[in-house]
């Protein structure tokens, strides 16, 4: 099963966040491929490579990054969600990117399943 | 269609709008705070039993631990993150944020 | 229908300007009808303000967008479904809506919802 | 003590909470979503009738136009961010967000 | 009591873990506990949700942050009030609860909320 | 009359920060002193300069901006709020800076009124 994600909260504020990486990593372990999760509303803010968090506490950014690279799920910010939040390519995560909705519609259409997460 | 609830129900109107609109035989899945609508025993309790007479209510389990929540309306099954891919494998989604 | 339409419904259901939300949705939207798929929009709930008349944002120094939803016909974007229940018990009627709109019971609404590839609430 | 409460009645319990709560002769500002509360004929009508009773009801004038509300419910009165401050100068403030 | 010393009550209104709030709320309150105003706590609707016992967050790989209540009384954080009929609403008691708490009729809690100079909602 | 203002959400995606601004702007307009504007939760976003609204939109961030160089209203962003959101130093608005909660509790005793907005 191919699956597209859709995320509309900001890390650490609403829960929404960790959800959409457990079900992901959940995902991928059954075999499933997770082709992108979409950054949208202040989901954006998800894609900041400035996030430091307390060491104790997991890096839902650093997460996200790992995620791209080792199984090449796309993280990809909307750009005029980003542009309001003042995300810009120049913070972005490794493995993450800025793109417009058309990709988000290429992601619903080309996928077996889009889930939103958010709050 | 698999329907996602997660916001609880005593701040939202999330789940009583849900259930205005599923359709009978699917599935209803309570996540992060929505979880608190299984608890056993709450004002909700009714209105969970009458859900379950047309759709399978599940409720994601860690979400269920992490509010400390052990007893669950009768009826309801845990599941974890595994559960829910399953469920999404089986249906289509609709997520009511 | 060719095989790789999709049919896609939004779903609104908060009401503007406390929130982005049905904003960035409209935004959302205004994309995808480019890509020729099946497309419609439901207002439920709080959503259902975003189509009230006479909204005027001046005050609150935000851009108003209610007219934009004027703006979908063109976009051939024309199912558009407003939930019975919602609008009755917010004091409202179809006179009080900038378009024209279905006027669907919630069952009906769910029945269409159903058959959606996907659902996207707003 | 002033109370403000920004969210819709149909969305969050706020309103509800605050009536609770609040002491006779305290002044409830509604704005920002919260001012659907005073639209006149909805299902919140008869609960800002009753609040009137013991508290005077203020809705912001500028969230009311911005969202195409022109009948308030009887006795609310309309006022600008000015008026706002002129509330803030008189009561402590308690904001029900 | 002196007079630069400020009554101030922090309202927790939201379930844990769902959103960051409560938790955010506490941080707040453990180093306002530092500057000796009179602090005080009340837990009204689902904020009564935060002082449930046996929550165990392993599972969404989140910290738990429910025992950082029972350390309040270190910091002479003393006055918690619990609203009675949130609780009772949620099929909750006292036994329920990780801390000991006042727990009061709603119009005592608008009482005690009315005298402040301060209230933060979190 | 001494105000501070505590601001707990983010701008453009709930009208807090509109309705703090507009109340601010105002209460400065009547003569009052606009002490502090404490950023907390999603509230820190505020406070980029990376901020960048369509033209015909109104400018969140700038406007902060503004209001701390033509009024000395002090711009104040929670440290630990700031770092689980990725807000730093290097991309603080002209006139804000990044404090501790302590700062929050020296506003809420100094000032007449502690106003919350959020949502």
């Amino acid at each position: 099963m191919n699956i597209g994600i859709l995320l509309k909260e900001g890390p650490y504020n609403h829960q929404a966040a960790d959800t959409a990486y457990k079900f992901a990593e959940a995902a991928i372990k059954k075999g499933h491929t997770v082709d992108a999760v979409f950054l949208y509303n202040d989901g954006v803010i998800n894609a900041t490579n400035l996030t430091d968090p307390p060491q104790d506490d997991r890096n839902i950014a650093a997460r996200w990054s790992n995620m791209a690279k080792e199984h090449g799920v796309e993280i990809l910010a909307c750009i005029a969600a980003s542009k309001r939040r003042g995300i810009t390519d120049d913070i972005m995560i490794e493995g993450g990117s800025i793109t417009g909705l058309g990709t988000l519609t290429d992601i619903a259409i080309r996928n077996d399943r889009l889930l939103t997460f958010g709050d | 269609m698999l329907h996602t609830i997660n916001t609880s129900p005593f701040e939202s109107p999330a789940m009583e709008e849900c259930i205005r609109f599923v359709q009978p035989g699917d599935p209803v899945l309570f996540i992060e705070n929505g979880v608190y609508a299984v608890q056993n025993g709450n004002r909700f309790t009714d209105a969970i039993a009458a859900l379950q007479k047309t759709s399978p209510v599940f409720a994601l389990q860690p979400d269920l631990d992490a509010r400390g929540i052990s007893s669950v309306a009768p009826g309801v099954e845990g599941i974890g993150y595994d559960g829910f891919v399953d469920l999404v494998e089986a249906h289509q989604v609709n997520s009511w944020l | 229908m060719e095989d790789n339409v999709k049919k896609i419904m939004h779903v609104m259901r908060r009401a503007p300007h406390g929130s982005i939300y049905t904003y960035e949705g409209l935004e959302m939207i205004l994309i995808m009808a480019a890509y020729e798929q099946d497309l419609s929009i439901a207002f439920i709930g709080d959503g259902v303000y975003a189509l009230k008349k006479n909204q005027n944002t001046e005050g609150i120094s935000m851009k108003g967008f209610a007219k934009t939803f004027m703006a979908l016909d063109g976009y051939d974007v024309e199912k558009l479904y407003v939930d019975r229940v919602s609008l009755a018990e917010r004091g409202l009627t179809e006179d009080d809506l900038l378009v024209d709109v279905e006027l669907l019971d919630s069952a009906e609404i769910g029945r269409r919802m159903s058959e959606q590839d996907v659902v996207i609430h707003h």
